[in-house]
């Protein structure tokens, strides 16, 4: 005796038909495999150009080839954390159950593109600048988002109730998409005025066409592979949460 | 083609360790990503 | 009036109620009945505005209570398990500050009336936590003496920890209540003496939850 | 103006946190050693770090007596909208834990030998910067009410929500040091507390009512 929720029966856009954790369930599952797929086929291309074709840098030598992993994680630890607060807001506004479980299905695959980033840029750092660590603008920005999706998570692990948790988790997202480009511009202004040791990633030099290629071949691949890791973790997080419903009962009695 | 033989390829330069020690973590953090979503499937199909 | 249209309550896995119903017009005195756990209060916090419901709607003369929000919350006054005192305050201090919070400030000595007239002359300055458990219901029950004007009472539970005479006289203050035209709300485990002029009745043990249902 | 009568009856616990301040900033002269350069050097950094501390462990309180006795229930039912109660707690919470704190933090200063006009900009840096700590520290303490492990959880949710305050504030006194204008800087964080004025309040009465539904 499953039902939408009442947005949700309501036609007013085609697409809130896919807002019901049943009906989105079989798409998620039919697509995830498609995205994986391409974010392989990506990620061995992009490596290729990368690793391959790609010239050796003049001023770094090989170890910029780094930056084929560095950017697109970096990239994708600050849009993943974007999507989050989007489907939280979406959430709340509508109070459509699947949105606040894809901003959850998010967050760890956002973490773990977050932890990517500052790990490569330290190996990055050691052999460019010679520390592993500078306070670089970038750097600790994206060490204090690190930060956010260890809250957004903790939070949402203390709270049982699965709408709570959804909920709350939801202000604390809107209020960290707010609070990033404050983080980002204030951690500039302090990095540009404590000047001396630090060196600026802007700096960079102008890229090769087949680098850039290389790591916008990658950022796809992680975009592509993103998605299918959100979407087969919300499969999970629909099983676990509706697992007492008739239709999943019935799903998991046929799988077995 | 950028590279001579494997122990160049390698290598990198001399910056191997660096630049295998993004990649390595990397892919191993993705495969524990996908490990764990794994075990987190069968565990919630188990739970009837 | 108040209208209560199709409530459901999960908690966690486990569904409370579902498909509760009912209107309560002016004079109407309602007693919520149900064993421990079957969801009383809840459904008390859902009607006050508290409480989330899975589904359904409350409607306050005609208007959802959800979107009437304040409107509504200044002609309810809810009294739940806990009393909402503090120990550092006097009891008068106390019934002041619950009412400036509901937006009917009283005066001092019109507070001090109120705890008077709940027998509480002899604690009226004292902090409320040198108060017994019984006197510290009585003082949480002293906002009825100042809430003639509103016109919904919500009650979790006002008889527990009274002792017998405490009970007849609150028993004779919400029938005042209702014959002068408002209406009451309330949940007890205690067989009342005014059961005689109970209106409603709803007994949540008759909305048992069905097993695998999801809202 | 309840919350001040409470916390006038309950003086001990500002001086925990204003005794807290003191100490931690106490502290990292021991752990450096009394190196005149160094201490000046760092003075700032270690006040404000210390404040904000203060801050937050304070923050706990806010909510926790209300939501354990009842109190919060009536404030959620109540006549006025919730986010302007929302103001009057933080308003009250500001003046029992963080006013004290701004009034002592020179003191603290001198500790670390910083001059005169650099402890008149720390004292007026606090002053600005401290409100939204405690406006946005309101969020966290509104989401993690009556969880397990809220006092760890609410550290972790809204301390990388203060660095901005933090880099300001330090970088205010600092300017001062350097023979530059601070006055950017406290703006600055005059603007950081107004912008939070005007949109926590809200988020942190979503958050209360959240927490109760």
């Amino acid at each position: 005796m499953s039902s939408a929720s009442p947005q949700a029966a309501v036609p007013v856009f085609n697409w809130f038909k896919y807002a019901s954790p049943q009906t989105f369930f079989p798409l998620a599952g039919a697509l995830a495999p498609w995205f994986a797929a391409i974010a392989a086929v990506l990620c061995v291309a992009g490596l290729y150009i990368g690793f391959f074709v790609a010239p050796t840098d003049a001023q770094q030598g090989e170890s910029y080839r780094i930056i084929f992993i560095h950017v697109p994680a970096a990239w994708m630890s600050m849009l993943i954390y974007l999507a989050m607060a989007f489907w939280a807001g979406v959430g709340l506004a509508f109070n459509t159950r699947l949105s606040g479980m894809m901003a959850t299905a998010l967050a760890p695959t956002g973490a773990w593109f977050t932890f990517i980033a500052l790990w490569t840029g330290a190996l990055w750092g050691k052999p460019t600048w010679g520390t592993w660590w500078v306070w670089d603008a970038r750097l600790t920005s994206e060490l204090l988002l690190l930060f956010l999706y260890f809250g957004f998570m903790a939070l949402q692990a203390a709270i049982d109730d699965p709408r709570r948790a959804d909920k709350a988790g939801a202000v604390l997202a809107l209020v960290g998409v707010i609070n990033i480009p404050i983080i980002y511009f204030s951690v500039q202004w302090w990095n540009t005025l404590h000047q001396g040791s630090s060196v600026s990633l802007k700096s960079a030099p102008t890229m090769a066409m087949t680098m850039l290629t290389g790591m916008l071949v990658m950022v796809f691949a992680a975009w592509a592979y993103a998605i299918a890791a959100a979407l087969w973790r919300v499969r999970c997080i629909i099983l676990e949460r509706e697992r007492r419903s008739d239709w999943v009962r019935a799903y998991l009695g046929t799988a077995r | 083609m950028n590279w001579g033989s494997v122990s160049e390829f390698l290598a990198m330069g001399g910056k191997g360790l660096y630049v295998w020690g993004s990649y390595g973590v990397a892919f191993a953090v993705i495969a524990l990503e996908i490990g764990l979503l794994v075990m987190r499937r069968h565990a919630a199909g188990k739970d009837q | 009036m108040l209208e209560v249209i199709d409530l459901a309550c999960m908690r966690g896995e486990r569904t409370l109620f579902r498909g509760v119903s009912f209107t309560l017009a002016a004079r109407g005195l309602l007693h919520v009945a149900g064993a421990n756990g079957s969801g009383k209060t809840s459904l008390l916090r859902i009607v006050c505005g508290l409480g989330l419901a899975d589904s359904g709607e409350v409607r306050w003369g005609g208007e959802a209570t959800r979107t009437l929000r304040e409107a509504y919350w200044r002609e309810v006054l809810y009294l739940g398990h806990a009393h909402a005192l503090k120990d550092d305050l006097t009891a008068t201090e106390n019934l002041q500050v619950a009412n400036a919070l509901a937006g009917r400030p009283v005066t001092r000595a019109a507070a001090r009336d109120a705890l008077a007239a709940f027998g509480l002359e002899a604690c009226l300055n004292l902090p409320v936590r040198a108060l017994s458990q019984g006197q510290k219901r009585r003082s949480a029950l002293a906002r009825l003496a100042l809430a003639g004007a509103m016109p919904l009472w919500i009650l979790d539970e006002p008889f527990a920890a009274l002792d017998v005479a405490a009970v007849a006289d609150l028993e004779q203050r919400l029938l005042g209540h209702v014959d002068g035209g408002g209406s009451v709300i309330f949940t007890t485990h205690q067989p009342a003496s005014i059961s005689g002029r109970i209106t409603q009745r709803i007994d949540l043990d008759a909305f048992e939850p069905g097993v695998g249902a999801v809202c | 103006m309840r919350d001040l009568t409470l916390a006038w009856r309950r003086r001990s616990d500002v001086f925990t946190s204003v005794i807290f301040f003191v100490i931690v900033a106490s502290l990292f002269p021991l752990g450096i050693g009394p190196e005149g350069k160094l201490l000046l050097a760092i003075g700032p950094g270690v006040v404000w770090v210390a404040a904000l501390l203060a801050s937050m462990l304070a923050l706990s309180r806010l909510f926790a007596a209300d939501y354990a006795d009842g109190t919060l229930e009536q404030m959620l039912i109540g006549a006025a909208p919730l986010p302007v109660v929302v103001i009057a707690k933080v308003i009250a919470h500001w003046i029992a834990a963080n006013l004290p704190l701004v009034l002592i933090a020179p003191l603290l200063g001198l500790q670390y030998g910083l001059p005169a006009d650099a402890l008149l900009v720390l004292a007026l840096a606090l002053a600005l910067g401290t409100p939204s700590l405690s406006l946005i520290g309101a969020i966290g303490a509104a989401l993690t009410l009556g969880l397990r492990g809220g006092g760890v959880l609410l550290a972790l949710l809204v301390l990388p929500l203060y660095a901005p305050v933090l880099i300001l504030g330090s970088l205010a006194v600092e300017a001062v040091g350097a023979g530059l204008s601070a006055q950017p800087y406290l703006l600055l964080l005059a603007a950081l507390s107004v912008a939070a004025l005007s949109l926590a309040p809200w988020a942190a009465a979503a958050a209360l009512r959240i927490s109760y539904e």
